[in-house]
């Protein structure tokens, strides 16, 4: 990895996008890369299960919702800071997804899918009843609490530096799984499971695996959302349709790349802020990103990576 | 064929990332509001007297062009556009150094998401360099919009959003217009008092989100000092359709009166099936649904039912009354808003559009009185601030709870049939702004 | 304590409306059986249905229930040309394809009915009276509505297993390259298959627009419900998805009596993984 | 000695008896050929000796330790791989990823850089080195069959499973394949095959067991077989078969 070209090229644009606003000093700079930075990790960490190990996540935003709770409630309640309050939400969705994937990850294709969309709806629905996290109303954390980080203009220069490390951590882990013994068992797994477990695979584990580490980031993403938002609530962890978005990012970029779903989540995030503004598609942006998505799927089903890697062989080289 | 078709494919989605690619800033979506603009640059009109300084203030907000909450803050804008316009038309804000303020309106569409939301007040207070902000409409959204303006030390004016505990969290720059949740339901238990003191069982139901519980956790405690029993007291889950085994559970615990709802689908959608199962209350009074024109569809199951609401046309809001309770009076009458408001959009306004207009009253009134558009003396103007508008008395909380309106009054209306069988909601309480006699108890 | 009376009024209300659900998640089920898609439009469909019936009601003063059976019909052709589509080229492709490109059609209704209809909740003002049996309210609409599912399932089951269309279907269903040797026109019939399906969800939700208030979103909350009957029931098994549909709405009507009602999400999805994991067969299914 | 044993093991399908207390053993070095009519629960066994089914009663013995019910992929770490009949290619992999994926997780257990050298080995003894980087979607069905085989030898099995490697190939291939499935014995890795082409089998092994209805029927060296009245019966239910037994025989 430390002499591949394209993991120093991917490293070095991601770095260099990242601390733009940084150099310029731009607020509004930071706040349009966070969003961004935020969906490239969501939908970088969704491919190690979705691209990589052909398992179709529906509940992906639960670990980004739970992580932020876990995290919320110990800055909250117990008073942590944000870094370790950061680590415990993503560990405590990595736990999660330990347990619950040795459960559910018996179930495939389809059937496994259904299975995300239940646990998502259950987590919504208890997190919503569950009074330690606030119950239906959620949690705030008071102002007060950024005087700690230097006040809450530079509390939310913290975020975003935090928010670029573990970017650069999620696309450096996810080339690093793609590149790797293991990363090659999940796609084996992924193209045919019955002759990966014949072959010698250690399916459940490495399946089990797949699933905490692609629950880690949004967990670690989660915290620092809600951190930065001031207040969580069920309504706002846990968004089905959120999930569903990641998922058409992951393709409309290409599943099971590195660079796919980078570049799906910046596109996608750009495509929706160009079809809301523009007065001729403004009431319908919907329907056309429904359309446009559509499109990508009867025509173009590799992505955009998954075409050009096919189409320039020359472009392997630097695009992963 | 399936060559082409793919490069077919492939064209499109380049088209559509060179479109992404260019260089696209959200546009700001239409912004200075009213006909003319005089403003911006000194008048270079030849004067005798010395031309007043002109200057120019920015107010930013976002409003829900899309997304689930479009309408409610589409007439929230409108009423703080009319107000820029009544402002244009006095020639703006005049300060007792002789500078005239001209005031510029900028907002973009937050799609009634938060991400947007803090995204654009950043931009609206970084690169718009807006002077003072309004809030989003909602309670969630104007709470992403109020950390933004709180970490950057600008003065929001919070509107159509009620919840307390946002001023809760040791804000100093962020002060509300509305009413809080906490009181949104306790005239409701006052009036019930004062109506049948032999009534004691009360059943809160309530959609189990935010606002809602924020509005019956305050409004529990409140009944059960007031000397009522609470028999049940339960959260439905947001988007419920069917209360049938819900009623089934009210029926038992045997109430007078069911207080609660959450908001317009699910509060007409009980009112609805109360109705069918004719569940024999004495009252029932709703959050939100009813105060909606719309909740007139469900014809006979409207009939009775209570609502509480920021502001009604038919307030009773006068420089009279302000007399009366020895405050000062500002800004247009009670008729004089209706009518402006009716002869631009068309329509009579409700109290979103009331909060917006008031939002840019207060905040007019706050910089006359600072004399200066300097935060920290228009802050202080605010929190000294005690008077009575069209929309009822202005009071911030200055204390624990900085900037919580404590000064409005909820009114209550209720559905009822006119004499002609027509659907109409006159004020029933407070007994003071009282158009009509109440309808209890509820006959069914 | 509770009296018997409510858990019987409870359970009552609560299979009536176990019918439309159940009829609701065979318009799913059977897609499912038929060409392993999960049809992730079916909710918007539900709610195109309940625009539809409201429409004819509201402007053209159609009876909700003669309405029903145009919307049955068209729900059919638009389910053949969401097939044609957006269906019928990655049917054979991993499930994300037909996943999202149903997902696709979903945003395009959604996006298009919100422009359209804007998401003021609509109602279809009609009351058929009320029958009291002692601690029992049986609401008019409500009867006819159930009455109406078992009809509809009945005639899909005359359909299925009398008509020589009917049998195709199923012959699809159980072994598609088989029955593409014996000479039936699979595409046509995997088209027809897929429009049964949304008929069946459109006149669905035709019938709950009759009791319950709608908007183009509303379809969202019966698509999810219909993936816990389709469970319950056994994926691709329509006689199934009538009984998790009464399973359901009995579970929707007793688990308030003893609950917080916004407990019931909670336990439903739980019951649905669980299923999964336990009997993804179905209860009725055979290991 | 026995590298594998197989101990009176039942499976049933619903109804179907598929494996009725089969018994056998298969040497170390040698080449066993598993032979039966269509439905004698050939493929069957070879699931039950490589943990995809867990069988009703009976033991799986390898190399002296109980294999019975574990997980398919334990049985390839210890040392058994298979190539199926059907083949499997993993469509999307190019073919040195494919057989990477045996090298890595079989046997050996080996690294990322050891398992391509060692696949490369492998596809130069199979004679797809030349397609290395070809998408394994893309190769034809013989080729396919060929990277199947060598993504079980990249394992480095103690034993490998070959279930009908022959079908389908023209006489050339078979005679090819034949000269690689006798290098691989050569190389130290025992050989269990089931087969069709029943000269091709006769040809190559050094015992053969006959399976009919689930039960093992005879057992012995091709000669032994090819004589064997309750062979000879079983395989008039199946004309290709009694065809090619007849044709054997006479060759």
């Amino acid at each position: 990895m430390w002499r591949s070209i394209s993991w120093w090229f991917t490293f070095l644009v991601l770095l260099g996008a990242g601390l733009w606003p940084i150099a310029s000093g731009s607020a509004t700079g930071r706040e349009d890369m966070f969003l961004i930075l935020m969906l490239v990790t969501l939908a970088s960490s969704l491919n190690i299960l979705l691209g990589y190990t052909g398992y179709v996540n529906f509940g992906h935003i639960v670990f980004f919702g739970l992580g932020g709770y876990v995290g919320f409630y110990l800055m909250h309640r117990h008073g942590w800071s944000l870094g370790p309050a950061m680590i415990a939400g993503g560990l405590a969705t990595a736990a999660l997804a330990l347990i619950l994937g040795t459960i559910i990850l018996r179930l495939r294709g389809a059937y496994f899918a259904l299975a995300t969309i239940g646990i998502h709806e259950a987590v919504r629905a208890f997190v919503a009843n569950f009074e330690p996290f606030g119950g239906a109303t959620g949690m705030s954390l008071n102002f007060a609490v950024y005087q700690a980080y230097g006040g809450a203009a530079q509390a939310l220069w913290i975020a975003y530096g935090v928010l670029l490390v573990v970017t650069l951590l999620t696309v450096g882990i996810s080339f690093a799984v793609k590149h790797s013994k293991f990363g090659l068992g999940l796609m084996a797994i992924r193209e045919d499971e019955d002759a990966a477990l014949v072959l010698g695979v250690r399916g459940p584990w490495a399946k089990t695996m797949a699933y905490a580490l692609s629950a880690l980031f949004p967990g670690m993403v989660g915290v620092l959302f809600f951190f930065k938002n001031g207040n969580i609530e069920p309504g706002d962890a846990f968004r089905l349709h959120l999930s569903i978005e990641t998922l058409v990012m992951v393709m409309l970029g290409g599943q099971g790349t590195v660079w796919g779903p980078i570049l799906g989540a910046a596109l996608y995030e750009r495509l929706r802020g160009y079809l809301l503004t523009s007065p001729l598609f403004k009431s319908l942006h919907l329907a056309f990103a429904g359309m446009l998505l559509l499109l990508i799927i009867l025509f173009v089903p590799a992505g955009v990576i998954g075409w050009l890697r096919a189409r320039f062989p020359a472009t392997r080289r630097v695009i992963a | 064929m399936t060559r082409w078709m793919k490069t077919g494919g492939i064209l499109v989605v380049l088209a559509m990332l060179a479109a992404c690619a260019a260089p696209t800033p959200p546009a700001p979506t239409a912004t200075p509001a009213g006909p003319a603009q005089p403003a911006a640059q000194p008048s270079p009109t030849p004067a005798a007297s010395p031309t007043p300084a002109v200057k120019k203030i920015v107010l930013g907000f976002t409003a829900s062009q899309t997304g689930k909450l479009t309408k409610e803050s589409k007439e929230q804008v409108q009423g703080l556009q009319l107000w820029l316009e009544d402002l244009q038309r006095a020639g703006g804000i005049r300060l007792p150094d002789g500078t005239v303020l001209q005031v510029e309106l900028k907002f973009y569409d937050d799609e009634s998401t938060k991400e947007r939301v803090q995204q654009l007040y950043v931009k609206l207070i970084n690169e718009d360099k807006a002077d003072f902000l309004i809030s989003p409409y909602s309670s969630g959204l104007a709470d992403a919009a109020a950390v933004i303006a709180e970490q950057y030390g600008k003065i929001m004016i919070t509107t159509g959003a009620a919840s307390d505990s946002t001023y809760e969290k040791g804000y100093q720059h962020i002060f509300q217009i509305y009413t809080p949740a906490s009181r949104y339901l306790t005239g409701a238990i006052d009036f019930l008092k004062k109506m049948d003191p032999n009534a004691r069982r009360i059943a809160i139901v309530y959609e189990n989100e935010k606002f809602s519980t924020d509005v019956v956790n305050a409004a529990k405690p409140y009944a059960e000092s007031q000397g009522f029993e609470v028999v049940l007291f339960e959260g439905y889950e947001t988007g419920t359709t069917d209360f049938g085994p819900f009623i089934n559970k009210i029926m038992a615990a045997r109430p007078d009166a069911i207080i609660g709802g959450g908001h317009f689908q699910d509060g007409s959608t009980l009112a609805k099936q109360l109705f069918e199962k004719k569940v024999p209350v004495k009252m029932i009074a709703l959050l939100v649904a009813p105060a909606v024109p719309e909740f007139a569809q469900l014809g006979d199951a409207a009939v009775g039912v209570i609502g509480p609401s920021q502001w009604e046309p038919g307030a009773r809001y006068s420089p009279d009354s302000a007399k009366a309770a020895g405050l000062p009076w500002y800004g247009p009458t009670v008729d004089q808003f209706v009518s402006a408001y009716k002869a631009k959009y068309g329509y009579e306004p409700g109290y979103h559009a009331a909060g917006g207009y008031a939002a840019g009253l207060v905040l007019q009134k706050a910089i006359e009185e600072a004399g200066s558009v300097e935060t920290e003396k228009v802050k202080a103007a605010l929190e000294k601030m005690d008077l009575m508008t069209f929309y009822g008395r202005i009071r911030f909380d200055t204390g624990k709870a900085h900037g919580k309106q404590i000064g409005h009054e909820m009114v209550y209306l209720q559905w009822r049939k006119d004499a002609s069988g027509n659907l109409i909601r006159p004020i029933i309480w407070p007994e003071a702004a009282q158009a009509a006699k109440p309808i209890y108890p509820l006959s069914r | 304590m509770v009296s018997p009376g409510v858990w019987i009024a409870s359970l009552i209300d609560g299979l009536l409306l176990g019918f439309v659900y159940g009829l609701a998640a065979m318009g799913l089920t059977l897609i499912w059986g038929v060409m392993r898609v999960i049809n992730l439009a079916h909710g918007p469909i539900i709610a195109l249905g309940m625009f539809g019936v409201y429409l004819l009601f509201a402007h053209a003063g159609v009876n909700p229930y003669l309405g029903l059976l145009v919307i049955a019909l068209m729900g059919l052709l638009f389910g053949i040309l969401v097939y044609a589509i957006a269906v019928h080229r990655v049917l054979n492709a991993p499930h994300l394809s037909t996943l999202l490109a149903t997902f696709s059609v979903n945003m395009m209704i959604i996006g298009t009915g919100t422009a359209l209809f804007t998401t003021t909740p609509r109602n279809i003002d009609i009351s058929l009276g009320r029958l009291t049996i002692g601690p029992v309210v049986l609401l008019g609409t409500r009867l006819l509505a159930a009455l109406a599912a078992v009809l509809i399932t009945g005639g899909l089951y005359l359909f299925l297993y009398r008509t020589t269309l009917g049998k195709m279907v199923r012959a699809v269903a159980s072994n598609r390259a088989a029955a593409e040797l014996m000479g039936i026109p699979s595409t046509r019939v995997l088209a027809f298959s897929f429009g049964l399906g949304t008929m069946l969800a459109a006149a669905a939700g035709g019938l709950i627009a009759t009791f319950f208030p709608f908007t183009i979103l509303s379809g969202g909350t019966y698509e999810l419900k219909s993936f816990v009957i389709c469970v319950l029931g056994g994926l691709g098994n329509p006689t199934g998805a009538l009984l998790g549909g009464l399973i359901l709405g009995a579970l929707e009507g007793l688990i308030p009596i003893a609950l917080p009602v916004s407990w019931v999400p909670v336990i439903e999805f739980l019951l649905f993984v669980l299923l999964l994991l336990l009997r993804p067969q179905g209860l009725l299914g055979e290991r | 000695m026995s590298l594998l044993e197989i101990q009176g093991v039942s499976k049933r399908f619903g109804g179907l008896q598929a494996l009725n207390r089969v018994s056998l053993h298969v040497s170390e070095g040698e080449i066993l050929g598993l032979i039966g009519p269509n439905g004698a629960g050939k493929t069957t066994l070879f699931n039950v000796i490589n943990g995809v089914y867990r069988p009703e009663e009976g033991r799986v013995i390898f190399r002296g330790q109980e294999i019975t019910g574990r997980p398919p992929y334990e049985i390839a770490r210890l040392g058994i791989a298979r190539a199926h009949q059907i083949v499997r290619p993993l469509h999307e992999l190019t073919v040195l990823e494919n057989v990477m994926v045996g090298a890595c997780f079989g046997r050996e257990n080996r690294s990322l850089r050891e398992a391509r050298e060692i696949a490369l080995a492998v596809l130069e003894q199979v004679g797809l080195a030349g397609k290395r980087d070809v998408e394994a979607a893309r190769l034809n069905v013989a080729e396919k069959k060929r990277l199947e085989l060598a993504r079980a030898l990249a394992a480095r099995p103690y034993l490998i499973l070959l279930d009908e490697v022959l079908a389908g190939l023209n006489p050339t291939e078979v005679a090819t394949m034949l000269e690689v499935i006798r290098a691989i014995r050569a190389s130290g890795i025992t050989v269990l095959m089931i087969e069709h082409l029943m000269h091709a089998v006769m040809n190559i092994s050094d015992r053969i067991v006959v399976l009919d209805y689930g039960e093992v029927i005879a057992e012995g060296t091709p000669q032994e077989i090819a004589h064997h009245p309750r062979v000879i019966e079983a395989y008039l239910g199946d004309p290709r078969l009694s065809q090619s037994l007849l044709e054997a025989h006479g060759g």
